[in-house]
């Protein structure tokens, strides 16, 4: 298998798929010179058509890419996790309600990609990690690949889905290289979890830029001799329960590693759950680590202390092994 | 021009039907029978009728809160739509949508949107589709002249006409949103005078007359189907009941005078569009007399049709959230 | 002390203290004439300046309240749960970002006040109860006042605070009468749950409209002999962790009741803190009673299936007490 | 009418200051002493000088990610914007802010914004707050050719207009957002074509003269001080540097040719003063230089000062989220 970054798996599943139906598309700002990165090479191949940059309109475009959907084309969006906030009406109230509440008349085959900036001065105004706001509306496909592999079978499995699902892009992981199959048809599938590592003492669940901490946690502790088995849910929406449930069933104990703000975090969903379904099996507080509760201060000197850490990962792992 | 006698005859069916239907639940409403906010369109129907007249199965449109004449005056069927009200699974949405939410895809209604404007930016996607995959529809959206403030507007409208896409773009300016004039609201004299901010044509015409609606939306088609681009169409017409049923405050608020209603009235479109038929030799006061009665007719039908529908069961809650999972 | 409605009751607040402060406005569509019921009479009182009409433009009318805020005035906005997805960048980018953003510079005094309908066929476009998304949000502060008492106390220390408030008016509360006082300074402090029933057995908080149905269920529950202690936060942010936590200290169980949507919710929320803080405490699963993850159908025959209702409450109390 | 003999001077120092200042920051930052964004203002300088040039101390501004040259034009000072930048206490933000969130309240500078379009509705609301407390202060906002499609503009025009507000929108049309030309996003040919739609004046003028832009300007200030409501300038001008320091992709494609770049950039803005100020015997060539040096002076103390001030301490960190509680 050739070995690929991160932003090349998602420029290859974007390419694989439009060669492999004309009515996929992308669309958004700048995306003909690619900016940034995951366009290289489509106009060239697919034509101005197909490779729509659009003005900076986020709720106008956003809700054109769904209408577009509704009448024979698969868009896909490129954006910031930042701009969904303009364009947040077409989001909530048409991209994910309109298919309940047409009765499931509407099919959208939309995929909106969002990079998420992360560290090196982005400040309160490009920082936002805002999947949780996206798991806690009901009709959304929400998906956080954490390496190049599951960034390309999970891009491809979302053109060829027929929700809209939405692709968190960790600024962490978009640097990260692996390998990646080159078969056309390689898919990673919704819902399933991907267990890194195993171990008996405690489960480390990591989400988007956490797994990368969690592994490095989990190195580290091993040293000491505490075993961590980490998880990567990699779809919030739909989420794996059972691989977590199973895994705190055999360590009894679970920490949640989430780059986000802590309140009503994808974590928290997480220590709920667990605190309700797994409640029996915990012989331990459950601890979330995620970002402070503050914006997410520019000066390099404030930025770092807001996320999570693998050292704040193994304080938290520490705690919870009494 | 003149669309031609059958047609005009359509459209005066749909227009007796899309008020019958209000009337229809406008009785119910009150009677408890229906318990959602519904925006009534009386006095409007000329503007949702004149349009579709123009428009192909094929074509696409998409509405607002103020739902219930765009699906009639599309050909959308009245027993789907009053199934709908009543949230009975023979609904156009299963019962789930209600009445701001009615949708059949099955001839081009995309769909109504109770949050206001929204619905712009999906037909301005719908025209993107249809120039992109090199189809011939078009696609209409309906919005109010409250709604044409919102940015929706301004970001679909220089969009589609960046892109020459083929959408019309259809204020309905009834001159209110709910209490708030659009003097109020918009700060020029009508809301086509937008359109030269972006590069497309506009036109604002008489809302109650169903025929000059259908003639300068023929025009818009037209050119949206040759590739031209888009418009805006600004039909000035009057909301002859409330706001909403359901929102009762409102009817004790004074914000019409009682003869500016009162002189609005005196354009009733389905009079206008009668007497435009008599006129022209194009109906009999006998056919226009028959046209109502089997109006009324299909309305107390779709009514009797609605009430016997069973409502959804409870496992319908959980169904139509993902295409995936079935 | 006169009883009142809740809509009078903010109503009340507002007019009381625009009477206080002159710099105090409102803002909102169709409030001269009062749709919706809390502005009624002010226009008479304080002139069509301070009363504002708005065209139908969340984005741009939440952002000049932000704007106007910054120069003097004190806005009070009017809006629907379901608007704010229209104005969302302003909300998050610019009244929840700027003051941390500009190192404290930027003071915005403004309350939103968000009307949350309910049942009665609102359907999905108009049934959002998004406070958890603005809790997740670090800089705002989120109130959800549940009688009139608390509505025109935490109404007015909103309009006095000299931070960006948002007020969660639930359908349910909102048709409560109840007695308030009318001193001009009578205040609800921010932070601070209000216990409305004591009982050994099981804690249960409830958010917003859960309110009444945790009460409902708790009498129930009593005649059985199980004696439940009911928690309404009031504020979510800030939260009165310390009150959630010292029951749970003395009852080993809790149930948390939210009417809005289960996942990332308020209530997972606080589970998730006594899964963490309270975890030696407990001694059963924290049981969440909230909206199923589905969007609102319209249909009477399945509105009310998604909401929490008191028997779902009892049901998840009997289950904690095992 | 030309400003003063002065002002015409503080006009060119403010444009040197602006000048220098980001060809510091390229300079730190390919030297890797500045890491975030940073978006360079230069070719630009006499639109926001010319801008501010006709205001007064208590008028506001807002704009926008390319964010530099709004607040030394506003008479921000440069130490505070330099230290900002670089993450330390003394910033105007305490370091909190950053490149694209400057803002100095002292001298009514409201705030950059870092989403597109996004201070626009703040500076509309800055107008309200000056015509409801009856205060004659006037609100003026900086935004660009790709932001006038964002809906923030259009519905932030429609009320400044209704409400006949004192707000001067300010458009930097530097015919490019990122790689994107206004001719592919603005569906007209130029952004102040928009101001009829709103029912305000418009006007597009040469952005590369600061006399020009403040004499557009103070028209429009005038207009808005007197009551008569708001502006729309759109000042013609060209980015001479990257669109982004830190996005190094966007230099290695072509969206703009290289005789272009070289046409626009025989029109620099500070040239085009220094010469006005000659030919009109406002300044000797020794004033001019003397200028220039003192400018370079600031600049380079700027920097100084900025590198000694303390990093902030962690506790900072939880600091200036809530203004009630500390
Ligand atoms: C974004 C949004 N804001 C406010 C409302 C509440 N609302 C519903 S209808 C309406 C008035 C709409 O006026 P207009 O667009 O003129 O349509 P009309 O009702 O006159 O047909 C308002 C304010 C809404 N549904 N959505
Ligand atoms: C809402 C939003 N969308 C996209 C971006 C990314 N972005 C930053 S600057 C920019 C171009 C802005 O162009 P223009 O308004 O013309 O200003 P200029 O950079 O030319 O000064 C874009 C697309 C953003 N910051 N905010
Ligand atoms: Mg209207
Ligand atoms: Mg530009």
């Amino acid at each position: 298998m050739p070995e690929i970054n991160y932003i090349n798996a998602l420029a290859a599943a974007t390419a694989e798929e439009m060669r492999r139906d004309p009515t996929v598309i992308v669309m958004g700002e700048d995306l003909r010179l690619s900016v940034y990165g995951a366009s290289a090479g489509l106009v060239e191949e697919f034509g101005e058509d197909r490779v729509i940059d659009t003005p900076l309109s986020e709720n106008g475009f956003f809700g054109a890419a769904l209408g577009a959907s509704l009448c024979g084309l698969r868009p896909i969006v490129e954006t910031v996790t930042s701009f969904f906030w303009v364009g947040m009406d077409q989001m909530i109230s048409q991209a994910a309600k309109m298919r309940y509440m047409f009765g499931g008349q509407a099919t959208l085959p939309v995929v909106f990609r969002a990079r998420m900036f992360y560290a090196r001065g982005a400040a309160a105004h490009h920082s936002d990690r805002n999947y949780n706001i996206f798991m806690s509306t009901p009709g959304l496909k929400v998906i956080c690949p954490t390496n190049p592999y599951d960034a390309k079978g999970l891009m491809k499995s979302a053109v060829r889905s027929n929700d809209v699902c939405l692709i968190f892009e960790d600024g962490i992981a978009s640097s990260s290289r692996g390998e990646v199959p080159d078969d056309p048809d390689f898919l990673v599938p919704f819902g399933v979890a991907n267990t890194l590592r195993t171990g008996g003492d405690c489960t480390i669940v990591g989400i988007a830029g956490g797994v990368d901490h969690a592994m490095k946690a989990a190195d580290q502790l091993a040293i000491e001799g505490i075993e961590c088995e980490v998880i990567d849910p990699r779809t919030l929406v739909p989420l794996d329960e059972v691989a977590i449930l199973e895994s705190v069933e055999r360590t009894g104990r679970l920490v949640v590693v989430d780059p986000a703000h802590t309140t009503c975090s994808a974590a928290s969903e997480i220590a709920a759950i667990v605190a309700r379904k797994g409640f029996w099996s915990l012989q331990a507080p459950i601890i979330t680590v995620a970002s402070a509760q503050v914006n997410i201060p520019y000066s390099p000197a404030l930025e770092p202390l807001v996320y999570p850490t693998p050292d704040k990962v193994i304080a938290a792992v520490r705690e919870v092994m009494g | 021009m003149l669309p031609d006698n059958p047609a005009m005859h359509e459209m005066y069916r749909r227009m007796c039907l899309i008020r019958y239907f209000e009337e229809t639940v406008i009785e119910i409403h009150s009677a408890g029978e229906l318990i959602g906010p519904a925006h009534p369109y009386i006095g409007e129907e000329a503007v949702a009728v004149g349009a579709c007249a123009a428009l192909r199965n094929e074509d696409r449109i998409a509405g607002n809160h103020r739902s219930h004449g765009h699906p009639i005056a599309k050909g959308g069927n009245v027993k789907g739509a009053m199934a709908e009200l009543l949230g009975k699974v023979d609904g156009f949405c299963k019962g789930k949508g209600g009445s701001m939410h009615l949708a059949d895809f099955s001839v081009g209604i995309l769909g109504e949107s109770g949050i206001v404007a929204s619905s712009v930016p999906i037909a301005t996607g719908a025209g993107l589709a249809a120039k992109v995959l090199k189809k011939d529809f078009v696609s209409l959206v309906f919005f109010g002249d409250g709604a044409s403030n919102q940015g929706a507007c301004h970001e679909s409208m220089n969009m589609a006409s960046l892109w020459k896409l083929p959408v019309i773009f259809l204020c309905e300016n009834n001159q209110y949103a709910i209490t708030t004039s659009y003097k109020n609201s918009v700060s020029v004299d009508n809301v086509a005078d937008r359109a030269p901010a972006y590069g497309m044509p506009g036109v604002t015409v008489d809302g109650q007359d169903a025929v000059a609606v259908h003639e300068v939306v023929s025009h818009a088609v037209a050119r949206a189907r040759a590739g031209d681009g888009p418009s805006l169409v600004e039909c000035m017409t009057y909301r002859f009941e409330d706001h909403s049923l359901g929102l009762d405050r409102i009817r004790k608020v004074a914000y019409r005078s009682d003869e500016e209603v009162a002189e609005a009235m005196k354009r009733d479109p389905l009079d206008i569009h009668r007497a435009a038929m008599l006129k022209g030799d194009i109906a009999t006061e006998a056919e226009c007399d028959e046209i109502e009665n089997a109006a009324r007719a299909e309305i107390a039908d779709a009514l009797e049709f609605a009430r016997n529908s069973p409502y959804p069961e409870p496992e319908a809650l959980f169904e139509d959230m993902y295409a995936d999972d079935g």
